[in-house]
């Protein structure tokens, strides 16, 4: 029993990890209809940047290199990269692609992937590096002495980051009017726009957003295994997700991804064996796929009724 | 700008249709298909580095091999077969007399040129990876899976448990856990362990990891509860941190965790930060930039700023310090044959092949090279094409790797028969007559 | 076999329409004899197909009770179905009367009375609806038959045939009486009145000029002759089939030669018809050719400027010494190769673009044809020629000799036609192609030709140094000023309208001092070069007023000054005063006839102070008239009018070519 | 006219059709007669659409019977439908974009043929004897609907009332025994109208097919109707010959009289 | 300019429905057929046929393969690569399993398996669609490519899950020579090809089509959605699956499963869409684009910047601008390099005139 909660509690928390990423997706998709593809290499792009500065930034502002002021600053600075990044794609991939098929701006995305990696690879070296953040990845001692269940702190505190960051997200979209012209834009474009919003504000915006959801990711993730190509892999995970939650609902991405980390670590432990094991690199799909076979419009999505 | 533009443009085209360039005399070409992007990068640029560097010191500082100078070129292959098999083809008729050597660096691309080598007469090396059953020179004679191959590797580390245990015979009922990666390579593992198994009386528990590995909670639940005594950790890439951070979250000693020779570089330690200390892995060339063939790369090379790397302090690294052993090797094979077919001579394919296989890297050899105790002493025969098949352990102190025993033999008997029965059986599938090594000079 | 070429001398001896089908049905079954594009695809009917639909069609048409000499009234677009009933009306000894498909009811009732129709064969609804409304009037009038049988299910009618249901009731009748079409074809004789053909009559009433099988024959025989056509050539048949033009390419000639004609699958289609189809030898009116031109042009227009240039310069080159090129006559290395160059690259295939590029020999009449225009099309290599004809005639009496072109004549006589002048002007020509007599007209029949058997053409032209004629105008049209000199206001008037500026010209000068012209500018033309110079106007009189407006007449009139003072014989004639009308001629307002005609009396009559204005040299006069829109309603336009000379020159003998 | 009216060809019987809690029809019983013209009207949001989708399967109601050519159908699918010689088209456009109109057309024989993929790999023979039988029979309804001069035109480029009539066409080209027209003659402008209201009457009058109609022009409705039902929030508040429905109060009050 | 098309009428249906009704084009294709078919085998260098040609005539024929599903059945699917190692895999192991199996029969059945598997990935269709569906075909991706490492039957217990091709036989000759097996490559995509246009041009292509413009209306007009999925899913499997033999046979020789992976699905995917959805040329140009965009880019760019940056410079530069010009392509021409062909030709038979 205390195996089955360790793997549960495990699979939770390693699916809010995925959620983490996901939920980079559904804000795009949902203000700008783009499944960008490139999220896997913003969180490599962002993460890569984040150490890059806090390996450069010592030697420039002659401090230590595990200041504090040196880790704001590189997050500062990493953050700032995202948002030219996000407002460079609007400008010179999105804008001029507008209403064209959505498998079109697919495409351009995975193109994107190609550039920003080549981007990040290429200024910062292709070198592997580790990030500290500090919280060890150790099981807490409480829950491992008296109930022999080991959770990481890590992931813990990877969790309650992903918590904030959801709700930050919600404050933003409640109660900022941005938020709320973002929101009005994913349910109706034209309407939108026809209300006098600026749609490629809002979508800067957005992917600005994106982008610093990939940073924390990227940081957590990096944090996690290091910083390196890797990194781009994540997007992987986050699809199944994805099509597990809807692509445009955020409480989706969160509750997608915990059913999404839970099932399949419980699949891998339990079911892995008989198979030979590995079975974590297809089984969320397959979950997914046939989740999608009792409910196309995914968990959050609405039924869609074909007028004719 | 523009019609400078349409040259060039012109001349790549040109170039990409010419079979040949003609060049300066005496030169030997070595065509590299290197990757430099993509999730292989992080080794690829530390393994070309070295290789190029050494290249480049035996230009510098020796004027070339008997006065023929290296000259190479780069070919970018992302790791991908279909662009290695592009490189090779592009790569073949370059240079005086074509390219003399191939070393993939890639298993994928290895399997896919492996006949093409046979028939082009360029021999390849594959230094600890590739087709291991390659290693019988009489079904492959243009192949040379060099030093070691994974299946000595894995009885090497075998062995080196039992040294731990204090004796093969104390392996006896133990269980020793094997990660690996859910791929061709990891698969790799799976007969050779089996067999040591069942000599050794070990039990193995096979656990795989889906790729790419950044996820292995699941796994390292499943090892908490079988609890081995070693795990041998097979993996690549952001698998290999992933590992030794979700052992130290499951409490597992880091010390009984054995990584291969792609688990054991600074790229996979690093990020794993503190958790890494105390982890072991083997290696068929060490770390350290105190050789002095290293020392040499840096005074004449960098020296010169003619080095390659950019991120210099990957110097003497695991990878860096590979590349060096594959220009050595590709160096001394050159020498080797220039020995017989004349000094200061370029050569041809099928004389290099000559070189590989008569190649001795005795200790004297290595003293000679500066690279005593860099890598295990060599010796290629005609029908073996592996060498030694000896592997250094190294274990991280958490800034470094330091090596923690000396070059651990395999059980050679048992690999090598592995081998020739593979290979048999490989030559019987395709007809092939194997040489009879007795005849050969 | 079917494919040997053999030429139009094979089928001498064969002197009526029938027997020409037959013939050509026994000696080349299985080639084409006519396409029609319907479904989508250019549907073919061999010689054979042809002569057997015929025949079914001719008996079928002997059941309904169809007599030797009765007149069979065609009308519809040019359709196979159509063709075949006129063959297979000759068959019987019948007279088909060929009548336009856009004429309203009433027009019609008029010419089936005049022919005494019995038997109408007709396209579709829209005919048998006309033939309906006048059914009433026409007493005489006993069958009608369809083509098409759309939309007429419901049309209970009795004397309403399809003609699927004659040609059914043929295909039975001849089973039963085998022989009996072969006898009445052997009835037939070349003296037989072989069609009827309606004159359109700019004065009085229609009237039916009855053609025998030799007559057209003998003309389609000497065309085919003169332009070598064999059976391997192709013609588009669009124009109406009522005209002569068309009776004699598409239907006397193809008989003659055995070519392929190819109708195009509806109005709206032919120009990609044509392009399809790539005639090897075409028949197109000015109005066509200048459409034809027109698009080119504004199609251009909106080429990349490099493009534009490139064009520009080849068709320099084209106009240079394209034409001498067609002509056989010698040109330059240089300009050989350039316009080997030009070629491939622009009248190659502006040739196929405008479905033109197989054409060996294209024909232009009905209308004199502007120069510009003329010399643009053989400039590009295609053999476009003049010709010049009446209903009366055949449409054959003129004819451009291949490499003998020139741009302001109609050539020499054709094969077996004699021309000559009379002392007024007017041309007279005598030969096997004329009509045999003006249906139930005899007066009209001898009041046109004379006692030595000339026919009296009403046109007033001249042999030039070369023999060549040249048309002036229409003979009654042709006038003397008071100084004595010659004054022919179609020739004049025809010379302005070639400027694309220019939509319509009236010239007056008949017993006066000088000649002087009103002119109407083209709106489209005219609006599209003063919006390229940035001048606003709001409407056809704002436009027609503007200063540089008549600067721009003004030149063109010069232009044409110019040219007039090189004739001699009509270098009087120049224009010396003009204005420019502040509303366009309409038929509405009784200006021009329904086919865009000038009724140049009635316009003289109507703006009789305009022209006292222009001879009493004054500036401006205010004008008030009255314009009657399509609906019906009137409205008055007034306008001060400017009045304007123009420069003239002294006469100057043309150099000799 | 000589049409001779036949009997009842489809019958629905006590309809109810829901979308979760609204209620798009409601008990409503309706018949169409063979070779008649069946108008349906009613406001926006009456039903009619749904009408017409209950008929041909692609809406199954919840309540209610539907008889086709007197036997009982029990869940039809859209594509059954279709075999029984019901074609349809939509109210907006549903022309396949990216296909030329000839393609299009095409699509509507395919019932009609009986090759498989793979005599359609390999072409000859059968596949196209087959293709070009069909194609013969695509070119009369082309002739038939005057639109020869577009037949290799992309429908896309095709202005909005062109699209309509291809859109018959390839209905037409079913050779149905049923057309259900949803709002044929919507947003076109008067000549365009009259232009489709000839082609929907020489259709039933050439081919003698049943006609079900949706149009909102009344002067178009009651001109060709043999009868009309009138819809208004899903229940059926008139049935009858024009004249009938014309004068009907209810129908007056609920729809003529306010938007009309 | 080229195009001289007057008096080219069609007087029948079947001349009307060829596939290139304009005999230009058809000229030009027996022209290129003869180039490629004829002269580029005794021509080409080794290195063209082995490491352009031949890789460029597979990967179009993969290429082909997702164009039917994606182009004109309008199913998205990212999981081609897998049906190409499928199809790889069942060659090899028809081949080796069966004795004397012949080679184009093993082709076949290597198709067929791969449709097969096609068709069971092809269910979900019938209920998801659009990127719903994409994500899920992920799911063929990665199961495929772990069953193929994970059961060692598959590869004939190949310690490494590598397998070698065995040698091409047909009829008792051995393709070895690279021009024999570009030659085979050619005739079999040629002629795969043509089967490809036969179906899109006639009943089966445009149900596919009418599947993907509007379902709803196809459904009424009678198509049955699920049989044309499924087609749609079995036609394009197998078309990936013969792809993937060849690749295994004429091209690489040696496969193994990872070589199959999310990066080759899209790479063909990328092919497709810089090449022109929904038309079988753009397959062939968008493969020629793919393969041979990095191979210049290779050879290009160290040519402009020298050595003088480094190799890692050059490499990521490389990628940048591969993505860039992806990128760049889509701006400029959505609809790929047929369409840009199709203006072009557009053009050319309009000239001089620009419309």
């Amino acid at each position: 029993m205390q195996f089955f909660i360790e793997v549960l509690v495990g699979g939770l928390l390693s699916g809010v990890m995925y959620a983490l990423v996901a939920l980079g997706f559904v804000l795009i998709y949902k203000a700008s209809g783009v499944f960008n593809f490139a999220q896997g290499a913003m969180v490599f792009f962002a993460a890569l940047t984040f150490v890059g500065f806090q390996e450069v930034l010592p030697g420039w502002l002659g401090m230590e290199a595990d200041s504090s002021i040196v880790f704001w600053l590189a997050f500062l600075l990493a953050f700032l990269a995202m948002i030219v990044l996000g407002v460079a794609t609007e400008r010179i991939v999105l804008r001029p692609l507008v209403n064209q098929p959505h498998i079109t701006l697919f495409m351009a995305t995975i193109g994107l992937t190609y550039v920003i990696e080549g981007i990040a690879q290429m200024t910062w070296g292709a070198t592997v590096r580790g990030l500290d953040l500090g919280i060890v990845d150790e099981p807490i001692a409480w829950l491992m002495d008296n109930y022999e269940i080991g959770v990481s702190k890590f992931d813990l505190f990877a969790a309650g980051v992903a918590a904030s960051l959801v709700a930050l997200l919600a404050l933003l979209f409640q109660y900022t009017k941005v938020g709320r012209a973002l929101r009005a834009v994913a349910d109706d474009h034209q309407a939108a726009l026809s209300i006098g919003i600026p749609l490629q504000t809002i979508w800067r915006v957005v992917w600005a957003v994106a982008g610093f959801v990939a940073l924390v990711a990227g940081m957590i993730w990096g944090a996690r295994n290091g910083v390196q190509f890797a990194l781009t892999f994540t997007a992987l995970k986050a699809l199944p997700v994805l099509i597990l939650g809807g692509f445009t609902s955020v409480p989706g991405a969160i509750v997608g991804g915990l059913i999404i980390g839970a099932s399949e670590k419980l699949a891998e432990v339990y079911v892995g064996p008989f198979v030979g094991g590995g079975i974590e690199g297809w089984f969320p799909y397959m979950l997914a796929l046939a989740f999608l076979l009792v409910r196309p419009e995914g968990l959050f999505g609405e039924k869609h009724i074909d007028r004719v | 700008m523009k019609l400078k533009q349409t040259v060039l443009l012109g001349a790549a085209m040109a170039g990409l249709l010419a079979s040949s360039v003609t060049s300066a005399a005496e030169e030997q070409f070595i065509g590299l298909p290197s990757y430099r992007v993509g999730p292989y990068a992080a080794g690829g640029v530390g393994i070309f580095g070295g290789w190029i560097d050494y290249m480049q010191l035996i230009n510098e500082r020796d004027g070339g091999v008997n006065g023929v100078k290296l000259t190479w070129e780069e070919c970018e292959t992302e790791y991908n077969n279909a662009r290695g098999v592009e490189c090779y083809e592009r790569l073949k008729k370059k240079g005086s007399t074509g390219n003399t050597l191939f070393q993939p660096v890639s298993t994928g691309i290895t399997y896919s040129v492996l006949e093409k080598v046979a028939q082009d007469k360029i021999p390849m090396v594959t230094i600890g990876y590739g087709r291991t059953d390659a290693a019988d020179g009489r079904v492959f004679p243009w192949v040379f899976p060099m030093i070691t191959t994974y299946w000595s590797q894995a009885s090497a580390i075998v062995n080196y448990m039992g040294q731990k245990e204090g004796g093969m015979d104390k392996l006896k009922g133990k269980k020793i856990g094997l990660l690996y990666h859910d791929s061709a390579y990891g698969k790799e593992s799976h007969a050779i362990m089996d067999k040591l198994a069942a000599k050794h009386g070990f039990e193995v528990i096979k656990i795989a990891v889906a790729h790419p590995g950044n996820e292995q909670q699941s796994q390292w639940l499943q090892i908490r509860q079988a609890k081995p005594d070693y795990v041998v950790l097979w993996g690549w890439g952001v698998m290999n941190p992933t590992a030794i951070k979700a052992a130290a979250k499951t409490g597992y000693p880091r010390e009984k965790l054995i990584g291969v020779w792609w688990s054991g570089a600074e790229e996979d330690t690093v990020p794993a930060g503190a958790a890494a200390k105390g982890f072991v892995a083997a290696g068929f060339n060490v770390a350290g930039a105190n050789y002095p063939v290293v020392a040499d790369i840096k005074k004449h090379v960098y020296g010169k700023d003619k080095g390659n790397m950019e991120d210099k302090s990957r110097i003497g690294s695991v990878y860096y310090n590979r590349g060096v052993v594959h220009g050595i090797i590709t160096v001394e094979g050159i020498r080797k044959a220039q020995e017989k077919f004349g000094k200061g001579k370029s050569l041809t394919g099928e004389q290099m092949r000559w070189g590989l296989e008569n190649l001795n890297l005795d200790d004297a050899r290595l003293k000679a090279l500066g690279a005593t105790g860099f890598m295990p002493p060599l010796k290629i025969t005609c029908a073996d094409h592996e060498g030694p098949g000896k592997v250094k352990f190294q274990q991280w102190d958490g800034t470094q790797w330091k090596a923690i025993t000396d070059w651990v033999e395999s059980d050679r008997p048992l690999v090598r028969g592995m081998i020739e029965e593979s290979a048999a059986a490989y030559a019987k599938e395709k007809g092939i007559k194997p040489r009879d090594c007795s005849k050969e000079s | 076999m079917s494919d040997v070429r053999d030429t139009a001398a094979d089928t001498a001896g064969l002197d009526t329409f029938p027997r020409l089908l037959m013939q050509h049905a026994r000696q080349r079954p299985t080639r084409p004899a006519m396409r029609e594009k319907e479904y989508g695809i250019w549907q073919t009917y061999t010689w054979a197909d042809v002569a057997a639909r015929v025949r079914s069609i001719a008996s079928g048409l002997a059941e309904l009770g169809f007599k030797r000499g009765d007149r069979l009234a065609v009308v519809g677009d040019n359709r196979p179905r159509l063709y075949w009933s006129v063959a297979a009306c000759q068959c019987l000894g019948g007279i088909p009367v060929m009548m336009y498909q856009d004429a309203v009811a009433q027009e019609m009732a008029y010419v089936m009375e005049d022919a005494e129709i019995r038997f109408a064969c007709v396209e579709d609804q829209e005919q048998v609806d006309k033939m309906l409304e006048i059914k009433d009037g026409l007493p005489l009038l006993e069958h009608v038959i369809y083509d098409d049988p759309r939309g007429l299910r419901h049309y209970n009618q009795t004397f309403l045939h399809g003609l699927d249901e004659v040609l059914e009731m043929g295909r039975i009748h001849d089973s039963h009486h085998p022989d009996f079409l072969g006898n009445e074809i052997d009835k037939g004789s070349p003296d037989d009145v072989s069609v009827m053909l309606y004159t359109s009559g700019t004065t009085g009433k229609p009237k039916g000029v009855c053609q025998t099988h030799a007559a057209f024959i003998a003309a389609a025989r000497g065309g085919c002759s003169f332009d070598q056509l064999t059976d391997q050539d192709d013609i588009l048949s669009y124009l109406p089939m009522a005209w002569v033009g068309d009776h004699l390419f598409s239907y006397a000639q193809a008989l003659v030669a055995g070519f392929t004609i190819n109708c195009p699958e509806s109005g709206e289609t032919v120009m990609g018809d044509l392009r399809e189809i790539g005639p090897t030898y075409y028949f197109a009116p000015p109005r066509v050719f200048e459409n034809l031109l027109t698009q080119v042009m504004i199609r251009m227009e909106d080429a990349t400027s490099i493009k534009r240039k490139v064009f520009q310069h080849f068709m320099d080159v084209a106009r240079r010494c394209g034409a001498d090129l067609l002509d056989g006559k010698p040109v330059s290395a240089g300009d050989r190769l350039q316009y080997a160059i030009g070629n491939a690259l622009i009248y190659g295939p502006l040739k196929n673009v405008l479905g033109l590029s197989r054409v060996r020999v294209a024909y232009t009449a009905g209308a004199a044809i502007g120069p510009d225009l003329f010399r643009f099309y053989r400039s590009i290599g295609i053999n476009l020629k003049q010709l010049y004809g009446q209903t009366e005639t055949c449409a054959y009496v003129c004819l451009q000799p291949d490499r003998q072109i020139k741009l302001d004549s109609v050539g020499t006589p054709a094969p077996n036609v004699e021309v000559k002048l009379a002392d007024n002007g007017e041309i007279l020509v005598r030969g096997p192609m004329l009509l045999k007599a003006y249906y139930k007209r005899p007066d009209a029949t001898a009041e046109s030709i004379n006692a030595d058997g000339y026919f009296m053409t009403g046109d007033a032209g001249f042999f030039d140094e070369d023999g060549h004629l040249k048309i002036i105008d229409r003979a009654k049209d042709v006038g003397k000023l008071t100084g004595g000199g010659m004054f022919a206001p179609n020739y004049i008037e025809n010379k302005l309208k070639f400027f694309q500026h220019i939509k319509e010209v009236v010239c007056f000068g008949n017993g006066r001092d000088y000649v002087t012209a009103f002119v109407n500018i083209d709106l489209e033309a005219v609006g599209n070069w003063s919006e390229r110079r940035g001048m606003a106007y709001s409407g056809y009189t704002d436009l027609a007023s503007q200063p540089q407006v008549y600067e721009l007449i003004r030149e063109c009139i010069e232009q044409v000054n110019a040219d007039l003072a090189s004739d001699p014989k009509m270098s009087e004639s120049q224009i010396k005063r003009f204005l420019i009308l502040h509303k366009e001629l309409d038929a509405d307002d009784g200006e021009l006839t329904r086919t865009r005609k000038v009724r140049r009396n009635f316009v003289a009559e109507k703006y009789a102070e305009l022209i006292d204005a222009l001879y009493t040299g004054k500036k401006n006069q205010f004008i008030e008239t009255q314009v009657t829109y399509e609906d019906g309603r009137t409205n008055k336009v007034s306008a001060d009018l400017r009045l304007e000379d123009a420069r003239t020159f002294p006469p100057q003998p043309r150099k000799a070519a | 006219m000589a049409r001779k009216i036949g009997g009842v060809i489809v019958d629905l019987q006590n309809i109810s059709l829901r979308f979760g809690g609204v209620k798009a029809l409601t008990d409503i019983s309706f018949d169409v007669k063979e070779h008649e013209i069946r108008s349906i009207i009613g406001p926006n949001g009456a039903g009619k659409s749904s009408m017409l989708n209950v008929i041909n399967g692609v809406y199954h109601p919840q309540e209610g019977q539907i008889f086709f050519k007197g036997a009982l159908r029990k869940k039809l699918e859209p594509h059954e439908a279709a075999e029984q010689g019901i074609a349809r088209t939509f109210q907006n456009i549903a022309l396949f974009k990216g296909m030329t109109v000839l393609d299009n057309i095409m699509t509507g024989r395919n019932l009609r043929m009986k090759c498989n993929f793979l005599q359609h790999a390999l072409y000859w023979g059968a596949a196209q004897k087959e293709e070009i039988a069909h194609r013969i029979k695509v070119e009369e309804v082309i002739e038939f609907l005057e639109i020869q001069s577009i037949r290799k035109t992309p429908v896309g480029r095709l202005p909005y009332g062109l699209q309509k009539r291809v859109e018959l066409a390839r209905a037409l080209a079913a050779e149905p025994h049923i057309l259900l027209l949803d709002e044929p003659m919507a947003g076109m402008n008067v000549e365009e109208k009259q232009d489709m209201c000839r082609f929907i009457l020489d259709v039933n009058d050439h081919y003698g097919t049943t006609i079900v109609l949706i149009e909102h022009d009344m002067g178009v409705v009651m001109d060709i109707s043999d009868r009309v039902v009138v819809l208004d929030y899903g229940k059926k508040i008139g049935d009858g010959e024009p004249e009938e429905v014309k004068n009907n109060p209810e129908v007056i009050k609920a729809y003529l009289g306010t938007s009309h | 300019m080229l195009y001289r098309e007057a008096g080219q009428f069609k007087a029948s249906y079947a001349e009307d429905a060829q596939i290139f009704p304009i005999r230009q084009d058809r000229i030009g294709f027996w022209l290129l057929m003869l180039v490629f078919g004829v002269a580029v085998p005794f021509l080409a260098s080794e290195y063209w046929l082995k490491a352009i040609l031949i890789p460029v005539l597979i990967f179009s024929l993969a290429a082909l393969g997702l164009n039917i599903l994606t182009g004109y059945a309008g199913q998205l699917s990212l999981g081609s690569a897998a049906f190409m190692a499928v199809g790889a895999f069942a060659a090899y192991n028809f081949i080796l399993r069966i004795e004397g199996m012949p080679f184009l029969v093993a082709l076949v059945l290597a198709g067929l398996t791969a449709a097969a598997v096609g068709i069971l990935f092809g269910l979900p269709s019938l209920r998801i669609k659009g990127f719903y569906l994409a994500v899920a075909t992920l799911a063929a991706q990665f199961f495929i490519v772990w069953a193929l490492v994970k059961f060692p039957w598959f590869s004939n217990n190949s310690s490494s899950g590598v397998v070698t091709a065995q040698d091409v036989t047909i009829l008792g000759y051995t393709f070895a020579t690279p021009e024999a097996k570009y030659v085979l490559t050619f005739l079999i995509v040629a002629f795969m090809a043509l089967l490809a246009k036969n179906m899109v041009r006639s009943s089966t292509g445009r149900a596919w089509m009418a599947v993907r413009d509007m379902d709803v209306a196809a459904q009424v007009i009678g198509f049955r959605l699920m049989r044309t999925k499924l087609l749609a899913f079995a036609v394009s499997s197998f078309y990936c699956g013969v792809a993937g033999a060849l690749y295994a046979y004429t091209y690489i020789g040696t496969v193994e499963p990872e070589g199959f992976n999310l990066d080759l699905s899209f790479k063909i995917l990328f092919m497709i869409i810089i090449g022109g959805v929904g038309s079988i040329m753009g397959s062939f140009l968008g493969a020629a684009f793919i393969v041979l965009l990095p191979i210049f880019l290779d050879n290009f760019v160290p040519m402009i910047f020298g050595d003088s940056l480094g190799a890692g410079f050059v490499s990521n530069f490389q990628l940048i601008v591969f993505g860039g010009l992806i990128i760049f392509f889509l701006i400029v021409e959505p609809h790929g390099l047929a369409r840009l062909w199709q203006i072009a030709k557009e053009k050319l038979r309009l000239w001089p005139f620009p419309h």
